[in-house]
């Protein structure tokens, strides 16, 4: 593999890696409070479906952004209220409102634009665009870093920087702030928060916001950063890869950084090398497909070890039975 | 000492939730402009009026059946099993190389052959995510999830490549010999006078979804396995202290699992279609999910979830026959269900306690 | 005296968990600077009580004062700012921060945590002086014993500023040198005039350290006396209505012959620390061997091992026959047929499933008896008329097979644990902490029937933090240090000094103060944990 | 009245359910009649859909998918007096009069729009991008491919498939990254035949200024001056002429290719500036040869290979 196209194999990995971590960093949050999230696809796919509407409404991909943020934010309302405030079952909420996002995003989308469950295609100020960071042509000449920089570094929108400065802000928030003791204590044993004085309902909700914050800047990533428009179920699937992701980084932001690079990666290699010839045997694409939940597979049981997740997670904080 | 009797937990309690989840329902249905009452009437109708209606309800039902007990089983163990999926596209393979390749002179030993194999095979798609639990401790969530992508990708390059007859366009197998076609209800029980269940494609394996509730609930409550499956899933520090092996118990669970969803492919690849489809499974293996936790993890409640889940099924497919409700509008439905009987159960239940409650500090 | 306002005032307090009434119409009047004591069976409501009082519950009815002044206290952090710390039963520690992490929790500085940290490791450390109370501050709370578990929750009230403490059963999880050291303490504490609630089980010490104590029966505070001016005796009718004896009743032991030999047993952990270092020990027919020591010096791991869930190297016959340590034949149902029961130290953990039923629990681990089978299937109708049987002959309250474990108060937990293991008949009965959290009325049950299990001719190995225990119960008692037993001594013939020091690793009498020496053990011996961790 | 069925994909896929929904709804137009459709959820539906149509005396039913063949083959014999149309489909006229099977050749098409596409490519490299490897995935990439070295035998075409779900035709992002990847490996034209991943596809060509080729409808629209045509296939014309016959709509099977112009290629103002007329000409050219019998496409399907492509 020649230089050129590594960095374009790992340029699609950033690109592909993008939604997954915030998606995962939104796990994160989640779960280290002590709340489980298998909603995260159906969350992003409501941003998705918001994000690309309101911006194909007004042109202003900003107020998409917010949008598909609300959106977001919306059913992790819903998920907060069922596993916070009544006590449900995490894993019941979130298949739910994974369905309820498959299916309502469609509804509307089909309401407003007729266009069949889409959204008209983004133009102009309604999709964010590549940004290219200072000197990055001038610097291009200069051998390796060159090219790195103005490649790989440069050209993302800006959601992809925001996604990566997620990850040093998350560690920083869990470890360096009082908020993030708190929220990690929640989830290993909301009874000691709840006895040392602090809302436990509280501190679940806003970890649960902060999730449906960064779903929603992953889903607009996907409709107004990656694509330019809403197409039904455009999640496919991502958010379920994130979750493994979160549990392959065993709930911590800068492992997560690595996973979801990892992940990335693999697509992106397995997108690139279909049909490879070895000799007279083509490996056929199927494999190429399934590569990445292959080694996936391979690297969990052979390289990582029991992964634990936060003691309360999972279950709802019940003092009176 | 309980809160509140039984009956009202049972039954009281998941039927205000569904009529929770139908009215927010009807003001969806309001809200794209379209009658709610006409909606629920065609529902009905057409999934529980007809003979033919119950025939399709109880069909997608014994799908949810079979997945929904998988991941029940795997509940109880204290393991996630979502690969339904995964482990039921499996089974339909099983089902399809012995159908195709094995000589049937019955359909009833060709049955017998078609469970093994749907069995065998999801039980062994199952094992290796439980292999890698029990003794790596890799997360059956994750090993699950990716299985499943692996046996779409798998049964997609054995379909093109290797099933598919050449010639074709449908990337299926060829249709199984006439000698395997399985006894549909309206063979069962249809007779020249009064025809029953004309064309629906409900058929024996119901019976099978049926037996398998039984045979799950037996094991669970009744037999040791069940017994030691359910203290693992309890406590693995206690299981360990009664001499019950954790990886012992996680593979056979898991394998009982997968085996369960891959008996889905008997009702949908040979009781349906007759032949090996590629998405034969329709997402019925995370729908399998919902069923299992709405059903707490009891066959009989896996039972009546998966019949209401038919019933959506079902009477969607009316609403999109005779109205111009787009077929999302069901998965909405479904959404609402799950949501408000499966995980806001809580906020029918408390008020209900605290009524229970009143009303027998009024009585003493 | 009475001119002055008590420091805390309850008045009329209810409350119903559902249709449990775990407190009725309750008044307590506590005086600043005294000590009180609360005193009642299992499930009496004391923890209640003290939990509403702490805002982690929210009574049906009732007042607060503090200090005279009507408080309400909807949730903890209103207690916390009425100057109210509490040490609950079961710890309220988040397990993997570390012992700093969790006393500034709730009470930070800022929104950033260096500040908070830095303050609260200069106030630990002050704190630590002022009271004896020396915790590591960095140490993550899991790796920490229980006795120092404990500190860190008395370091937390106190760095909240507490003038109200309340304790909840605080010695059932300590050494004797570990009360003693945290009698001291409380000593110091009303000594400055702070005001002290304590919950315990044990007569001894509320005769030893309160100043007043009431008794809880069923939910109803029954009564409040000096303590000055009452005795053991009658607390403990007062408290179970009836009366009972506080001393064990045995004829010397006959011991027989050697049903349980062990040499040289070593086990090390999955960190890598040597956690069994060379055991050695007899166990006879008809004799009590009691193993004394301090919590995490090999105890649990050398009943592990003998009940068959953990591997280890070494020789250990049952009847003479050498049983596997590792492998296949090393599980627990193997060792339950080579005829050893095993009554665990832990019981929420693995002693019972909380959530089956009490009959489901009373054939844990005896479930693949053959008496328990119906072809294929499990005779469920035979095993619940079993349970229903050994719950009556052991006085379960209620005596209903039906309900899950989980709904019995602990000391009928610990009833159904014994019953299951006592009646299925061993040759060697392993038990640990027969009487961890148990009132009274259980305990003297429970030692009653250690004792006729002893007089029938079985083999019994005993493992307590409790000295009292200890002597009551043991013919003979080991001693057991980091790992390894430190000598035998015969029951008769020692006394708690000379035990409390071998059990912190002192086997000559150094005279003088043995608390220097104790610690200076204590240290090497951590020293060297820490070393074999890197 | 007549009744539409479409396949799992949906009505409004942008692709060959649309195209026979906007061919009905032409008819409908024109004639002032009405007709019923409905979308499938589950294959257990297609059997069913066809029955209540048939019992309610909907006539003629049109079916889109080659997945309902089965389904029509086991029903129409109940049904004698129905008329079923199945587009894509194949149900043996011997057996079941009623119905008609319309078969395109969308192999001539993909010819053509690859010979567009090998004029059109100034580096020698186009590629291909599909939504699940099925066998009417690689017709359509054996056609193109051929149509591609028949201008150009040195060229190279790079096939790529999307993946092996369900989820395969409705990923632009996966869509767009394999388009980035072919960029990358040097194509400058790209033909989607992956439902909403070609959306993807044929966004990221624009934004990356290479030409992308859309797929059963005309895409040309998506993106003016982007898009180098489309490859038709004219579902809607087959549709609207079924229902336009009705009851007495002749059965049999028929087969749509570019004679009667059944498929095609796009041309209109949005891609005017991208197709000179020497390419025309030559395309044209080729047209003709292929109605007349003088260059033959080879048809994936007949034999499962394809000499131009290997998968
Ligand atoms: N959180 C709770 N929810 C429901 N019932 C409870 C709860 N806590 C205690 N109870 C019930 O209230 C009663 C009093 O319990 P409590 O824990 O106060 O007893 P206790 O006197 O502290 O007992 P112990 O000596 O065992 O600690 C018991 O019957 C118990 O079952
Ligand atoms: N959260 C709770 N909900 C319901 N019942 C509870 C709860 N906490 C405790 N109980 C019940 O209250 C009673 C006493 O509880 P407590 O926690 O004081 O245990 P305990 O009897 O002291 O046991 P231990 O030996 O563990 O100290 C038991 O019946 C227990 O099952
Ligand atoms: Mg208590
Ligand atoms: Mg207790």
């Amino acid at each position: 593999m020649d230089f050129l196209t590594l960095l374009q194999v790992l340029d699609s990995t950033v690109r592909l890696a993008t939604p997954l971590l915030l998606a995962c960093l939104a796990g994160l949050f989640s779960e280290r409070a002590g709340i489980f999230d298998i909603g995260l696809e159906g969350k992003m796919l409501m941003a998705a479906f918001f994000s690309a509407a309101v911006a194909s409404l007004t042109g202003s991909v900003w107020l998409g952004l917010l949008a598909g943020i609300a959106g977001s934010m919306v059913l992790s309302g819903i998920h907060g209220l069922a596993s916070i405030t009544f006590r449900g079952n995490q894993l019941i909420s979130g298949v739910a409102i994974n369905f309820l996002a498959a299916g309502l995003t469609v509804l509307i989308a089909q309401d407003w634009f007729s266009q069949g469950g889409r959204t008209p295609s983004l133009m102009g100020g309604g999709r964010f665009n590549a940004i290219t960071l200072p000197f990055a042509d001038t610097l291009s000449g200069v051998p390796i870093l060159g090219p790195i920089y103005a490649e790989l570094i440069s050209g993302h929108s800006i959601l992809v920087y925001v996604a990566f400065a997620c990850v040093p802000l998350t560690w920083w928030i869990l470890f360096r702030t009082r908020f993030g003791l708190r929220l990690r204590a929640v989830g290993e044993a909301p009874e000691a928060v709840d006895t040392a004085g602090v809302s436990v309902v509280g501190l679940r909700y806003a970890a649960v916001a902060i999730c449906g914050l960064l779903c929603g800047i992953a889903g607009a990533y996907l409709a107004t950063g990656l694509q330019a428009g809403f197409v039904k179920d455009m999640t496919a699937g991502r958010g379920y890869i994130a979750l493994a992701a979160l549990i392959f980084a065993k709930w911590r932001p800068w492992h997560a950084l690595s996973a979801c690079l990892l992940f990335g990666l693999l697509q992106a290699v397995a997108l690139r090398y279909q049909n490879i010839d070895l000799g007279g045997v083509i490996i056929p694409v199927q494999v190429m497909d399934a590569l990445p939940y292959i080694l996936t597979v391979v690297i969990l049981a052979g390289f990582v070890g029991k992964a634990i997740p936060p003691r309360a997670g999972g279950e709802p904080y019940v003092k009176e039975r | 000492m309980d809160k509140m009797p039984a009956w009202a937990d049972a039954v009281l309690v998941p039927l205000i939730s569904l009529i929770l989840a139908a009215l927010l329902s009807a003001l969806v249905i309001v809200a794209i402009g379209e009658s709610p009452i006409e909606a629920l009437k065609l529902m009905v109708e057409g999934a529980l009026m007809r003979s033919t209606g119950w025939g399709y309800t109880l069909y997608y039902a014994t799908n949810f059946i079979f997945t929904g007990l998988a991941v029940s089983v795997a509940f109880h163990a204290g393991l996630f099993n979502i690969g339904g999926e995964g482990q039921a596209t499996l089974g339909g393979l099983g089902v399809a190389l012995v159908c195709l390749y094995l000589p049937w002179p019955h359909w009833s030993l060709a049955l017998i052959g078609a469970s093994l194999g749907a069995a065998v095979f999801g039980a062994l798609w199952a094992l290796i995510p439980a292999y890698f639990q029990a003794k790596r401790g890799s997360h059956i969530v994750i090993t699950t999830i990716m299985f499943n992508f692996i046996a779409a990708a798998l049964l997609n390059y054995v379909l093109v490549n290797l099933l598919k007859p050449v010639g074709t366009m449908d990337p299926a197998s060829a249709l199984f010999p006439p000698a395997t076609h399985l006894p549909t209800f309206q063979e069962m029980f249809s007779s020249p006078e009064s025809p029953l269940f004309r064309g629906a494609p409900a058929n024996i394996s119901f019976f099978l979804a049926l037996i398998a509730c039984v045979v799950v609930w037996l094991l669970i409550w009744r037999t040791r396995l069940g017994y030691e499956i359910r203290a693992l899933g309890h406590s693995e520090s206690a299981a360990r202290y009664a001499g019950i092996s954790p990886v012992r118990i996680i593979i056979v669970t898991m394998l009982i699992s997968g085996a369960l969803s891959g008996l889905m492919a008997v009702n949908t690849t040979m009781g349906e279609s007759e032949r090996l489809l590629m998405n034969a499974t329709e997402g019925a293996g995370f729908i399998g999910i919902a069923v299992a936790l709405m059903g707490r993890n009891h066959p009989l409640g896996v039972l009546l979830a998966a019949i209401l889940f038919g019933f959506l099924y079902q009477g969607g497919a009316e609403l999109a026959l005779w109205t111009n409700i787009p077929r999302e509008l069901i998965v909405v439905i479904q959404a609402l269900v799950i949501l408000f009987t499966g995980a806001l159960d809580n906020m029918v239940r408390i008020p209900l306690e605290k009524l229970f409650l009143a009303m027998r500090r009024g009585n003493t | 005296m009475t001119d002055q306002a008590p420091a805390i005032e309850l008045r009329g307090i209810s409350k119903a968990f559902g249709p449990v009434q775990a407190n009725k119409d309750i008044s307590i009047r506590v005086m600043p600077g005294t000590i009180h004591g609360i005193i009642g069976e299992n499930g009496a409501g004391k923890s209640t009580l003290m939990s509403i009082l702490y805002g982690f519950y929210k009574a049906d009815a009732g007042e607060v004062f503090i200090a005279g002044k009507k408080t309400e206290i909807p949730d903890s952090q209103a207690a916390i700012n009425a100057g109210i710390g509490m040490v609950f039963q079961h710890f309220k520690l988040v397990q993997n921060f570390t012992v700093l992490e969790n006393v500034i929790l709730g009470a930070e500085e800022g929104r950033l945590l260096r500040p908070s940290l830095s303050k609260a490791r200069g106030a630990l450390k002050k704190l630590a002086e002022e009271y004896e109370l020396s915790v590591d501050p960095d140490a993550l709370v899991q790796d920490l014993s229980v006795g120092h578990q404990q500190r860190v929750e008395i370091l937390k009230a106190l760095y909240r500023q507490a003038d109200i403490l309340i304790l909840d059963e605080p010695t059932g999880v300590l050494t004797p040198a570990e009360a003693d050291h945290l009698f001291r303490i409380l000593d110091n504490l009303r000594a400055e005039g702070k005001t002290i609630i304590l919950i315990t089980h044990k007569l001894r010490e509320i005769m030893e350290i309160t100043d007043t104590v009431s008794v809880m029966r069923r939910g109803e505070m029954t009564a409040t006396v000096k303590t000055a001016e009452t005795s053991p005796e009658a607390l403990a009718e007062l408290m179970v209505g009836r009366k009972v004896l506080l001393r064990v009743d045995k004829a010397p032991a006959r011991p027989g012959a050697k049903l349980l030999e062990i040499e040289n047993l070593r086990l090390t952990d999955e960190t890598g620390v040597q956690r069994l270092r060379g055991i050695s020990l007899d166990l006879r027919a008809g004799e009590v061997l009691g193993i004394a020591g301090v919590a995490g010096n090999g105890q649990s791991e050398l009943l592990e091992v003998l009940g068959g869930y953990g591997t280890a190297t070494g020789i250990v016959r049952v009847n003479g026959v050498e049983i596997p340590l590792s492998g296949t034949g090393c599980t627990g149902q193997a060792r339950r047929a080579a005829g050893i029961g095993h009554v665990p130290e832990d019981r929420h953990h693995d002693g019972l499933i909380l959530p089956y039923t009490a009959w489901e629990n009373a054939c844990f681990g005896y479930h693949r008896d053959p008496a328990f089978q119906k072809g294929i299937l499990m005779n469920n109708a035979a095993i619940r008329e079993d349970a229903k049987g050994k719950m009556e002959r052991f006085d379960v309250r209620p005596p209903n097979p039906n309900l899950a474990a989980r709904n019995f108060s602990g000391g009928n937990q610990q009833k159904i644990v014994l019953a299951r293991e006592i009646e299925h008949n061993p040759d060697i009965l392993l038990i640990g902490q027969p009487t961890r959290g148990v009132d009274i009325g259980a305990i003297e049950f429970i030692h009653q029937q250690i004792i006729r299990l002893r007089n029938q001719g079985k083999a019994i190995l005993l493992v307590s933090v409790e000295l009292d225990e200890i002597f009551s119960l043991s013919d003979r008692i080991a001693v057991m240090f980091d790992g390894q037993i430190m000598g035998f001594r015969d029951a008769a013939q020692t006394d708690q000094r000379e035990l409390g020091l071998m059990m912190a690793g002192i086997t000559q009498d150094p005279g003088g103060d043995p608390l220097a020496a104790i610690d200076a053990t204590l240290a090497a011996k951590e020293a060297r944990e820490a070393a074999q961790h890197g | 009245d007549p009744a539409l069925i479409y396949d799992l994909g949906g009505k409004f896929d942008k692709s060959f359910n649309e195209a026979a929904f906007n061919g009905a709804t032409k008819w409908a137009e024109e004639t002032g009649g009405t007709f019923k459709d409905i979308e499938l959820q589950s294959e257990a539906q297609r059997e069913q859909a066809l029955r209540r149509f048939a019992e309610a005396g909907f006539n003629p039913i049109v079916t889109t998918g080659f997945s309902m063949s089965t389904p029509i083959a086991s029903v129409a014999a109940d049904y004698p007096d129905t008329k079923f149309v199945t587009i894509d489909g194949f149900v043996d006229p011997a057996e079941h009069p009623n119905v008609l099977s319309i078969l395109f050749a969308e192999e001539q098409g993909s010819y053509l729009v690859g010979m567009l596409a090998a004029m059109a490519s100034k580096t020698g490299t186009v590629s291909f991008v599909g939504g699940m490897d099925i066998p009417l995935i690689r017709k359509f990439a054996c056609g193109y491919a051929q149509g591609v070295k028949a201008v150009n035998p040195d060229a190279t075409v790079i096939a790529n498939m999307t993946g092996t779900t369900p989820a395969a035709w409705n990923d632009p992002v996966k869509g767009s990254e394999l388009t980035k990847a072919q960029i990358s490996q040097g194509s400058d034209v790209v033909f989607a035949a992956a439902g909403g991943t070609g959306l993807g596809v044929l966004q990221t060509a624009a934004d990356e200024g290479i030409l992308s080729i859309g797929v059963d409808s005309n895409q040309n629209y998506l993106f003016p001056g982007k898009v180098l045509t489309s490859m038709l296939k004219r579902v809607d014309v087959a549709t609207a002429e079924a229902m336009t016959a009705g009851a007495d709509l002749e059965t049999g099977v028929k087969a749509l290719a570019l004679a009667g112009d059944g498929v095609g290629y796009a041309l209109d103002e949005n891609n005017a500036d991208l197709i000179t007329a020497d390419m025309q000409a030559t395309v044209e050219e080729a047209k003709a040869k292929i109605i007349a019998g003088e260059i033959t496409v080879h048809d994936y399907a007949s034999d499962d290979s394809c000499p131009a492509i290997s998968f």
